[in-house]
């Protein structure tokens, strides 16, 4: 496992049990970031792109079952480290997180104030190797004097950098008295604020207005590029993904279909349905293409491609066993028997 | 802001609300009755003496004239005399109420005390074993007629096992103090010997009022943290690895505990109500035991003092219960 | 394609909907003037794009013009008839030729009754036709939307997203309106779904002769869509073009900086050189004059004077003093 | 009837509301077949004093009370008046609060917010407080408990539907439907009545527990029907003399009481889940409004 990879998912197979069966949600994806690289998971709902983005950050849905695989974060497996410690060194340490709907991401009953000083508390940079010896019980642990007055600087360094207007006054204000925009930013500060080495954004530009959404794509690219901190952006949208990432990662039905970096993504899309999905994109006035046929439902799924029922260049083979990855050129790997090689 | 007008608004309802409680009551005492006089003087009055009574006591004017005297005395605290005490019925009241308020104040406690922590813990650990002995304790304590349980109480502990007294809420004098809550008095007082003795008295009563209160509470507590756990702070907050017990301690309890609020203060109103019958069973000389004997005798005046007392408190606590929901909820404040 | 000759099937003219602001007391301390002023027109067999980000009045404009609310101010003719100020009796026969489809159409069905029921009802309401009769007509459209007959007896819940848009649709044109006022009809879609609903609207435009109110907030779809467009700000029209001249040739800042901020896929980055900064201000105190100028790079002294009016600049119409 | 047949089915699945239905088929079978189960039928009115005080035994199963007569043959007779003071104390509730709700909901006017003020009157009272004033100006009689618990608990059905019916208004699908060109009326019969129908069917079945525990109340204060009518709340009055040796004459009645409002509860949760199709579609989301708005 070379050690350019900051994360390293490999052959994650995870399951839901519902009450009409039990639905194979992710078909053994590997994924691989490498630090500082900001690398977009898009696909259509349902394709699993969120399960795989809260399955790194440990926070399955209730019901959701990893059946197999594993996730290497610096070279040690997080599904099978002692749990405590995941949750206190990694999670909201070295891997943050930034959700997707800002209207609900915040306690509404609390000053925004008390909740980044919280989350400083326990996931300030300051705060040394806690290790699993905590004594006292973590509702009553003290927070030193200290330590809180330097994060409390840093808090407010780091919502100037994100354009948060009068940062004191905001600290101590409660979250519904922010827009949609501005709350979007507060998350993308708590993101930064515990020095992290992967923001996992979950489509955090889904919820805004276009102006908005171009606001604060830009603001965290500028701030991630500028720190050197790599991003698993997961979205629907392929304009935002075209727009922030160095490389696409596109999935179906649980199964990673391309990946490529972004300007071959675009514009030499390899996979069939990659090909497809770009395509029914609206465009002026022109001919509108959609893609035949339904996504199949994941209990029971199609055997080999998951994409063979809608796929003009699908044979006995695609049916049969799911393909192998087939370099193309350079970082563009693609899954497919029969995959669209430019010219 | 908000919190203001919310309280206003119930001040300005309060008058019309309790004119139209004491119109209800007029209506009871003076109008269903086939003859109210008759009612009043009891069974043992002659003729005569009953239509001595009713111009004595005006009930020879038109309606209109003596609902507006029934009510000017009323505003005047007069409830008029308890035929079986001869006491004016507001003082008999006011001298019981201590009783009451302290045995519904102490099943208030137990209730919410032990009530919340249960409901948090059963809505943690869903749907296992002790999840489910609570969902059925819960359904259970709402199926129970209080005034059985308190029987069967008294069965078992005062009874059977003699661990409590039977019923009354001292033997000896009661403790000095302003209050008139023994227990606080006896606190007060330093006077331990009292305090155990009130407590053991107090002890039946107030679990049996405080069961049936209990079991809302946990189930509405529960389903309120279930909710609270679906919310996206609980998700971000577990995706940022903040420790598990400043997540359900800190947000989802209090998140969970604003709804609640007006949850207990609906309770009071259900524990006021649930009074009325537990202090007949348990003899608790309390505003409900004076209330029930003065209906054996039909001591009739004291059971419409009663009710306007009874409607009185009842609004009044639900005007708390709107002041501290604006307390418990920021936003109300802010807003 | 320039301006058709024939008489508008829709014009509004100067329409306003305020919503009352009422303090904690319920007294009444001002108003959200979510409509200040709107005059536009539609032509037969035409799709009038409405665009703008939330909060700009598009959805209530689409609401006024239905009937849902009742108009503070303006008129809204209809087949040459006005029918703001009309009863509410008189306004639900107007229903049959006007209709409208909800942003979100799993909540627009009611969730007790069958898609089977939920299609006769507007039959039931607006004509006398036997069950028979009825039921012919509801399975021709249900295939018109493409569902399969088996769907009829099934809950709304139990539908996809893309499903439920389709009854709701069938539902709208059971009764054959002549406009159909679309409002978000692909937010929350997939880019598959999304192009296999808007082909729909295309292929049920020809076949009923319908003409649309598009409103939406995706520029993308409405490019696709429309053949004229309107930009709403804080609700006012601040340019109507046009689609090719609008995307093309933008005259008025917002629309500019709104396009701006719109990815486009192997083009320039917005990432790179977007430059609207700030929010749309409060609807609850709109700035004087013109409402972008908090935030228009082309802001003078005039702008916080006087509004600018809707005026013809050529290609289309813009409401600037600069443009 | 094809839907009633579809939520037994449902409610069958679920094992708690299949208890609830099971102890109120059973209180039902008692109070039907009272005559054929009784031991002892006559004793419903007949007294054997020489047999006071017997404990629970071969002869008589739930032993005998203070007059001699066979407890058991008086709980299934019991069973009967319990039923009539639940079915028709509710059924008169609803037949008042529900179109008072539902007037008062759709149509806002003064009218309908006087309406609301009356039903707050009431409820600004427990109702166990007014009931039994009621009661005792009327007299004990069966008539008079039904009477006294059908006029305190109606503004519960009409506060419900009220509230139930200003927050369908808010539904889209009923702003969807009148821009559709659907008549107030053909709205309310068509959309917001069956929409309301579910949680006045949750509420009542939660409200028949509720009404027998209150009756049980009246009884055991003395108001409710006098002797010899077997009333469960007045025989566990009548056995607080002689305890605790007679423990079964206080413990019999009582238990009655609580598997029947058991089941009436258990039925009403059983009730809510099953016939709201949203609660069905989310799983296990739990609807908190209904768990506060009785007791």
């Amino acid at each position: 496992m070379p050690m350019s990879e900051l994360l390293s998912v490999s052959e994650l197979s995870v399951e839901f049990t519902t009450d009409r069966g039990v639905a194979q949600v992710l078909d053994r994806i590997s994924l691989a970031i490498a630090p500082g690289e900001v690398v977009g998971l898009v696909g259509e709902s349902g394709c699993g792109k969120t399960t795989l983005a809260r399955t790194v950050l440990g926070v399955l849905p209730a019901g959701g079952r990893i059946r197999g695989g594993a996730i290497h974060w610096e070279g040690r497996d997080l599904l099978r480290m002692d749990a405590r410690l995941v949750n206190d060194e990694i999670r909201g340490r070295a891997i943050t997180f930034i959700p997707q709907d800002p209207w609900s991401s915040l306690s509404p009953l609390f000053t925004v104030g008390t909740q980044i000083m919280d989350l400083m508390k326990w996931k300030s940079p300051r705060r040394g190797v806690t290790g699993t010896r905590g004594h006292w019980p973590a509702l009553v642990r003290g927070y030193p004097g200290a330590r809180r007055r330097a994060d409390r600087e840093a808090v407010l360094d780091v919502l100037r950098a994100v354009q948060i207007p009068e940062p004191e006054r905001a600290l101590r204000r409660l979250p519904h008295e922010f827009s949609g925009g501005q709350r979007q930013r507060l998350m993308i500060a708590m993101a930064l604020l515990p020095r992290p080495d992967l923001i996992i954004a979950d489509e955090p530009t889904t919820a805004l207005d276009v102006t908005i959404q171009a606001q604060i794509l830009r603001l965290l690219r500028d701030l991630v590029k500028e720190r050197g901190v790599s991003v698993l952006f997961t979205t629907h949208d392929l304009g935002t993904a075209y727009e922030l990432c160095d490389r696409v990662v596109v999935m179906y039905a649980g199964q990673e279909m391309e990946s490529a970096p972004t300007d071959a993504f675009f514009e030499r899309p390899a996979h069939p349905y990659t090909r497809r999905l770009l395509d029914s994109l609206p465009t002026a006035g022109g001919e509108i293409r959609d893609i035949p046929g339904e996504v199949p439902s994941l209990i029971g799924p199609p055997p080999g491609c998951r994409f063979h029922p809608r796929c003009d260049y699908a044979t006995a083979e695609c049916r049969a066993r799911r393909p192998d990855v087939h370099a193309v050129e350079g970082a563009h790997r693609v899954r497919c028997y029969h995959p669209v090689i430019a010219a | 802001m908000r919190a203001l007008a919310l309280v206003l608004r119930r001040l300005v309802w309060f008058p019309p609300t309790l004119l139209g409680l004491l119109a209800v009551t007029f209506v009871i005492s003076r109008v269903i009755p086939a003859d109210p006089v008759a009612l009043v003087a009891g069974e043992t009055a002659t003729p005569a003496q009953v239509a001595a009574l009713r111009s004595q006591l005006g009930f020879d004017r038109p309606l209109p004239v003596q609902f507006v005297d029934y009510v000017g005395r009323l505003a005047r605290g007069d409830l008029g005399t308890s035929l079986y005490t001869t006491r004016p019925i507001a003082d008999d009241l006011a001298s019981r109420l201590a009783a009451t308020i302290e045995l519904t104040l102490v099943a208030m406690a137990l209730s919410v005390l032990v009530g919340i922590p249960l409901g948090v813990v059963s809505a943690l650990w869903r749907n296992s074993v002790l999840d489910h002995a609570l969902r059925v304790i819960t359904v259970s304590g709402l199926a129970i007629a209080s005034f059985w349980l308190g029987i069967m109480l008294q069965l078992l502990f005062a009874m059977r096992l003699g661990w409590t007294p039977l019923n009354g809420r001292l033997a000896g004098f009661p403790p000095r103090g302003v209050t008139g809550l023994y227990l606080v008095d006896a606190v007060l007082a330093g006077d331990w010997a009292a305090f155990t003795a009130a407590l053991g008295h107090i002890a039946l009563p107030a679990a049996t009022l405080a069961f049936p209160a209990l079991a809302t509470l946990v189930r509405f507590t529960r389903a309120g943290v279930l909710e609270v756990m679906q919310s996206g702070f609980v998700l971000y907050e577990r995706a940022m690895g903040l420790p598990p017990s400043v997540i359900v301690w800190k947000y989802i309890l209090r998140s969970a505990l604003t709804s609640t609020v007006t949850q207990i203060g609906l309770l009071f109103g259900i524990l006021l109500a649930g009074a009325v019958v537990t202090e007949t069973v348990f003899d608790w000389p309390g505003i409900g035991t004076y209330a029930v004997n003065s209906i054996i005798r039909s001591d009739y005046n004291v059971v419409m003092g009663f009710t306007v007392w009874a409607g009185t408190i009842f609004l009044a606590v639900n005007l708390l219960v709107d002041i501290a929901h604006t307390v418990v909820d920021p936003r109300e404040r802010m807003s | 394609m320039s301006e058709p000759r024939a008489a508008p099937l829709l014009e509004v003219v100067d329409l306003a909907r305020y919503f009352p602001i009422r303090n904690a007391f319920g007294l009444r301390t001002g108003s959200i003037r979510a409509v200040d002023g709107v005059s536009l027109a539609v032509w037969p067999g035409e799709t009038l794009g409405l665009v703008g980000e939330s909060g700009c009045g598009k959805s209530t404009l689409g609401k006024t013009v239905m009937g849902i609310h009742g108009p503070t101010a303006g008129e809204i003719r209809f087949a040459g008839r006005e029918i703001g100020g009309l009863g509410r009796r008189e306004r639900r026969s107007v229903a049959r030729d006007l209709q409208y489809v909800y942003q979100d159409p799993g909540a627009s069905l009611d969730p007790r009754w069958k898609i089977r029921r939920l299609l006769h009802e507007p039959l039931q309401i607006h004509t006398a036709l036997s069950r028979a009769e009825r039921q012919d007509q509801v399975e021709a459209m249900l295939r018109e939307v493409g569902l399969p007959d088996a769907h009829l007896d099934l809950y709304p819940h139990e539908l996809s997203g893309g499903q439920q848009r389709r009854v709701g649709l069938a539902r709208t044109l059971m009764v054959r309106p002549s406009l159909v006022i679309l409002d978000e009809p692909t937010s929350g879609l997939d880019v598959s779904v999304q192009a296999s609903v808007l082909k729909l609207f295309r292929r049920l435009q020809a076949a009923f002769a319908l003409t649309y109110l598009f409103i939406s907030h995706d520029l993308a779809v409405v490019r696709a869509m429309c053949q004229r467009v309107a930009v709403m700000y804080l609700g006012k029209v601040v340019e109507l073009a046009e689609a090719a001249v609008l995307f093309e040739d933008p005259r008025h800042p917002y629309t500019r900086s709104l396009l701006s901020a719109v990815p486009v896929i192997g083009g320039r980055r917005v990432t790179r050189d977007f430059a609207l900064e700030g929010e749309p201000p409060n609807p609850r105190d709109i700035p004087t004059g013109c409402r972008f100028r908090t935030r228009c790079p082309l802001v003078q002294d005039l702008c916080a004077v006087e509004s600018p009016p809707l005026r013809s600049t050529g290609g289309g119409l813009v409401a600037c003093h600069f443009a | 009837m094809r839907g009633a047949l579809f939520v037994l089915a449902r409610l069958a699945r679920d094992r708690s509301a299949l208890v609830g239905l099971v102890l109120i088929l059973v209180l039902g079978l008692a109070a039907l077949l009272a005559p054929v189960l009784a031991t002892h039928p006559g004793d419903v009115f007949e007294i054997h004093p020489a047999k006071r005080l017997q404990p629970p035994g071969a002869q008589h199963l739930f032993g005998t009370d203070r007059m001699g007569s066979d407890i058991y043959s008086r709980l299934l007779y019991g069973a009967r008046i319990t039923i009539l003071i639940g079915v028709i104390a509710v059924g008169a509730s609803l037949a008042i609060g529900v179109p008072v709700g539902l007037a008062a909901g759709y149509y806002h006017s003064w009218a309908s917010d006087l309406l609301m003020r009356v039903s707050d009157i009431f409820l600004a009272v427990p109702q166990v407080v007014l009931a039994i004033a009621i009661a005792q100006t009327l007299g004990p009689s069966l008539p008079n408990v039904i009477l006294a618990l059908s006029v305190t608990y109606w503004p519960w059905f009409a506060r419900l539907v009220y509230a139930e019916t200003r927050s369908l208004e808010k539904e889209v699908f009923i702003e969807s439907t009148a821009a559709l060109g659907a008549s107030p009326l053909r709205l309310i019969a068509l959309h917001v009545l069956p929409n309301v129908a579910s949680p006045i069917i949750v509420r009542a079945s939660i409200g028949m527990g509720f009404t027998i525990l209150t009756a049980a109340a009246l009884g055991f204060l003395g108001l409710g029907p006098p002797p010899p009518t077997p009333e469960w709340g007045r025989t566990i009055a009548e056995s607080r003399e002689f305890l605790p040796d007679a423990w079964w004459y206080a413990a019999a009645p009582g238990l009655a009481i609580f598997l029947t409002v058991m089941g009436f509860n258990l039925l009403g949760d059983g009730l809510r889940d099953v016939l709201d199709p949203r609660i069905r579609r989310a799983g296990a989301a739990v609807r908190t409004s209904a768990v506060n708005a009785d007791v």
